[in-house]
């Protein structure tokens, strides 16, 4: 069952950015990001869906994917805590999705030659989306690195509450020789990072005591509360078709 | 005068006016009101439907939902865009929608109760838009003309999309009838008076026409809705919540029932249940992102100075 | 059924503005205010739970306190829009309290020569109550708006925002001969609210278009979140006991 | 020396200390560290708890949660004022808990995760926290003595309804059982951890106990509680989360495994999963909270300037 648990650490993933970014649909600081921020959330989505139903596959118990998204509470999500951080401003909300999207578009790239071809189809769409993430995201920090005393502070704090999640991004997970190694990712995401770190004026942080937990369940206090809204009416209506 | 008429001949060709065009001041005000208050519709329209994104149920209707808030988002992209064409600024549209000045479609002032009321909302609503946008495809103003078109073809795709929720809901459990035929009773009456007050007490409608910014009356928009939608909900197996709706064999169309009248002004005049909370979501959307606005525009000028220096 | 819905629409009251206040729990202006807003939160969730207990009862299908709160959506609640409100600052709190307050007094006082024996009972506790919460609320509503203008500008934003929900605490409702006229009570709230805004150097609000519909199950949008969460867990798991 | 010599003498005849009384500045700094922290940890233990008051599964269950958080808060007060007997104001304290200077129970940065966690919380933690307070109802500070009895006659009430908690989910579903088991595997070892380091590594503790502020070591009191709580887990078919727990016949008490150190101090330093959220949870509710403090200053100085032009 390792690919099974791990096409859903990766689902969950998605899903949990994706809804955390949806949060933002109608209240964003400009009308152009309106439309950009769903666009992102609609690509995770996307992938979400295809992984969750090929997880379901692949299980074999007949889960569809939204049996494998509505039906599990907290304790059984399998996200990262980088992707369930609360928005809190533009600037963290950015920050978030460049260093998820930093770190897919390797892995989707490396996900290209798998030798399941379900993944190489996933990879194969979701690789030019993360490069899209990445520098929309990218050009942001670098415009908020680089603005005002105010969005240059922002920026700073974000990277401060962000940092301590990203070593997780790089812990093997369920791991399944279908799917890239997650270390193997490393240097290609620490050059992203840094060339729009550097063109931002922004310095990455030494991070002594990096927090994890995500894949075991252990998530933050924020999740249950997303997933309580998320799984309302789902969970209202059982057995229903929506 | 001889202007005017010349300018009056030219609509009654059918020929558009361009931005560039030299056009009477009060048809460069009324599409300006006209379309700053068609692109707020639009911006403010996000809010009720974004309000069941975190809670769709299924991924399928999640993600279709939010393509859907976002090209309501896109809407008002490209109807600021030909407001800008007439000489106002998106920041001054904004203004005025937030001080309460401007208006937008009452219908957004209500809320949005089940997961139902989004499929409502894209059956009625997006329904009765369209009625009135379609005619505007052809409006005499260029730049909004080829807006509506493009509006409209995604409006219709939203349309049926709303349909089919409701569908799926009517043919679903007893507790999903039910929701649906709560939307429909919630929103018929507020759909209906989308198309505003009867002819003989609309204000601007005369002009409109002859100018080829409005090409139908109210009366006459509301009946084609009324006559489209009835068999709809026919063979969804709900009910229009109007007792005396009817279909009058002479006039080959559905007659019904009186108007709130009431009810309507008071949501047109800004006291709709929702008035407050949506302008409250926009100013705070606004003025919480005044910071990341400004950061832009220094980055640009840095940018900008940079490049100078650099040459 | 009339003496039924009469209960339920008293009972969300109670709960529904009890959640509210609960929601301050750890995060209110001073450790004093972590005290009282829990403790009136309580007496609020204490009324609800005998209203729904008796709700059940005179229904007579066995349905409990808990399948009362927790199993009906926010299209089936009947509470009135004002307790519904989210909590903005400590302004708007402490004003929304003193309304409901300002009416339950009575309200209850006029319930202890009911007809109906439980009515009597759940009366006799509740009055006191909202002598205190009148009291506790009503101190801090002269206190801001006698206070510094940042204050006193706040408690004029909570007046302009809550006071076109106060007509609808006077509709009747569903109505029961055991239960008070709700009509009657106006001229002893407008009192209270008049001593109370004569010293915090406020005034009243003439309000031509009140709104209401929460006894229709016609709330306002933010409810349904607030439902989604508190039912999160019961829903989860249906028929455990807790 | 003398003064110290004679002060030793009065808490070895178990007098208590009175805040009026004179005492050696590190005895004074020692309580004014420990009330503090203490008080700190009630403050900041209403966080995890919290986070489930607005989902708590039954009504009653949800009154019983609100009010045991607001016991804490209670507690917290008390604690205060004790503390501010000692010449520290409540405000000074809290300064110190919002800029990270001064510490409170690393236990409380642990995040809650279910709605078996409240029982949890309430049998282990409570039940942890009631050993090391128990001797702390005979500590030599008056003050502070007379605050934990009132402490710990709440806390052992939060205890029994913490179990009563876990026994209905153990007693319950399997799914609320599972909940239940998961959660004592999340919670045992910090609560292990919450009696500190071991005897032989920790600091203060010899001067403490000659000044009877505390009365047994770390290491005794974390063995009580092992040996008070095992049963009670197996009275409940629950498991222990330590493969090398067993009884001990010769020293009649429980052996346990290894304690984690490293999770230990990093959990200390601040690094736990919840210790920057719970510090920006108190910074906001203390920051939002300013302009209410100040309108109530500012009211009250009115009313006596009032007050006194009247008189």
């Amino acid at each position: 069952m390792a690919l099974f648990e791990a096409l859903l650490e990766l689902a969950d993933d998605h899903l949990v950015l994706g809804h955390r970014l949806s949060e933002w649909c109608g209240h964003a600081p400009m009308l152009e990001e309106d439309l950009a921020m769903p666009n992102m959330a609609l690509d995770l989505i996307g992938t979400a869906r295809n992984l969750y139903a090929y997880a379901g596959e692949v299980e074999g118990k007949g889960q569809s994917e939204d049996d494998l998204a509505y039906l599990r509470d907290e304790r059984a999500y399998r996200n990262l805590l980088l992707v369930e951080r609360p928005n809190e401003d533009f600037a963290h909300t950015m920050l978030r999705q460049l260093y998820f999207a930093a770190f897919m578009h390797p892995y989707w790239q490396a996900a290209l030659s798998s030798s399941d071809e379900t993944v190489r189809g996933i990879a194969g769409k979701a690789v030019k989306e993360m490069a899209y993430h990445i520098r929309h995201a990218g050009e942001w920090v670098v415009r908020l690195g680089d603005g005002t005393e105010e969005s240059a502070r922002r920026m700073k704090d974000a990277v401060f509450a962000l940092s301590i999640y990203v070593d997780e991004l790089f812990e093997e997970g369920a791991g399944d020789d279908a799917l890239p190694s997650r270390a193997a990712i490393r240097p290609v995401f620490d050059k992203t990072i840094a060339r729009i770190f550097d063109e931002a004026g922004l310095e990455s942080l030494e991070v002594p005591f990096p927090q994890s937990g995500g894949r075991d369940g252990r998530h933050g206090e924020g999740l249950g509360h997303m997933l309580a809204e998320m799984q309302s009416v789902y969970r209202a209506h059982p057995g229903a078709s929506w | 005068p001889e202007f005017l008429a010349a300018f009056q001949a030219r609509i009654d060709a059918e020929e558009k006016i361009e931005p560039n065009d030299e056009m009477p001041e009060g048809y460069r005000r009324t599409l300006v009101r006209q379309i700053g208050q068609h692109a707020h519709s639009e911006i403010v329209g996000m809010l009720p439907e974004g309000n069941w994104i975190t809670r769709a149920p299924s991924l399928r209707r999640k993600a279709t939902l939010l393509a859907k808030v976002q090209d309501e988002g896109g809407h008002g992209l490209y109807l600021y865009a030909a407001a800008e064409t007439l000489g106002v600024s998106r920041e001054e549209m904004t203004e005025e929608l937030l001080s309460g000045k401007a208006k937008y479609s009452s219908i957004f002032n209500y809320p949005t109760l089940s997961w139902a009321d989004i499929g409502t909302i894209g059956w009625l609503v997006d329904g009765a838009a369209i009625m009135n946008q379609i005619p505007l495809c052809r409006c005499s103003f260029g730049p909004y003309a080829r807006a509506m078109i493009r509006v409209c073809k995604e409006e219709s795709f939203h349309q049926r999309q709303g349909y089919e929720i409701v569908m799926t809901l009517a043919r679903g459990t007893p507790e999903q009838k039910a929701m649906a035929q709560d939307s429909l009773n919630r929103w018929w009456w507020p759909s209906i008076m989308m198309f505003g007050p009867h002819d003989a007490d609309s204000q601007h409608s005369d002009q409109s026409m002859a100018w080829k910014i409005k090409r139908f009356t109210n009366d006459e928009l509301r009946q084609k809705f009324i006559d489209a939608t009835v068999p709809q909900a026919e063979f969804l197996g709900l009910t229009i919540p109007d007792p005396d709706l009817k279909w009058n064999e002479e006039k080959g169309g559905y007659d019904h029932g009186p108007i709130d009248w009431s009810e309507f002004w008071r949501v047109v005049k800004g006291h709709g249940p929702m008035a407050r909370d949506r302008i409250k979501a926009r100013k705070k959307a606004w003025d919480d992102g005044a910071w990341v606005r400004e950061a832009a525009l220094a980055h640009a000028d840095k940018r900008r100075a940079r490049k100078m220096a650099a040459e």
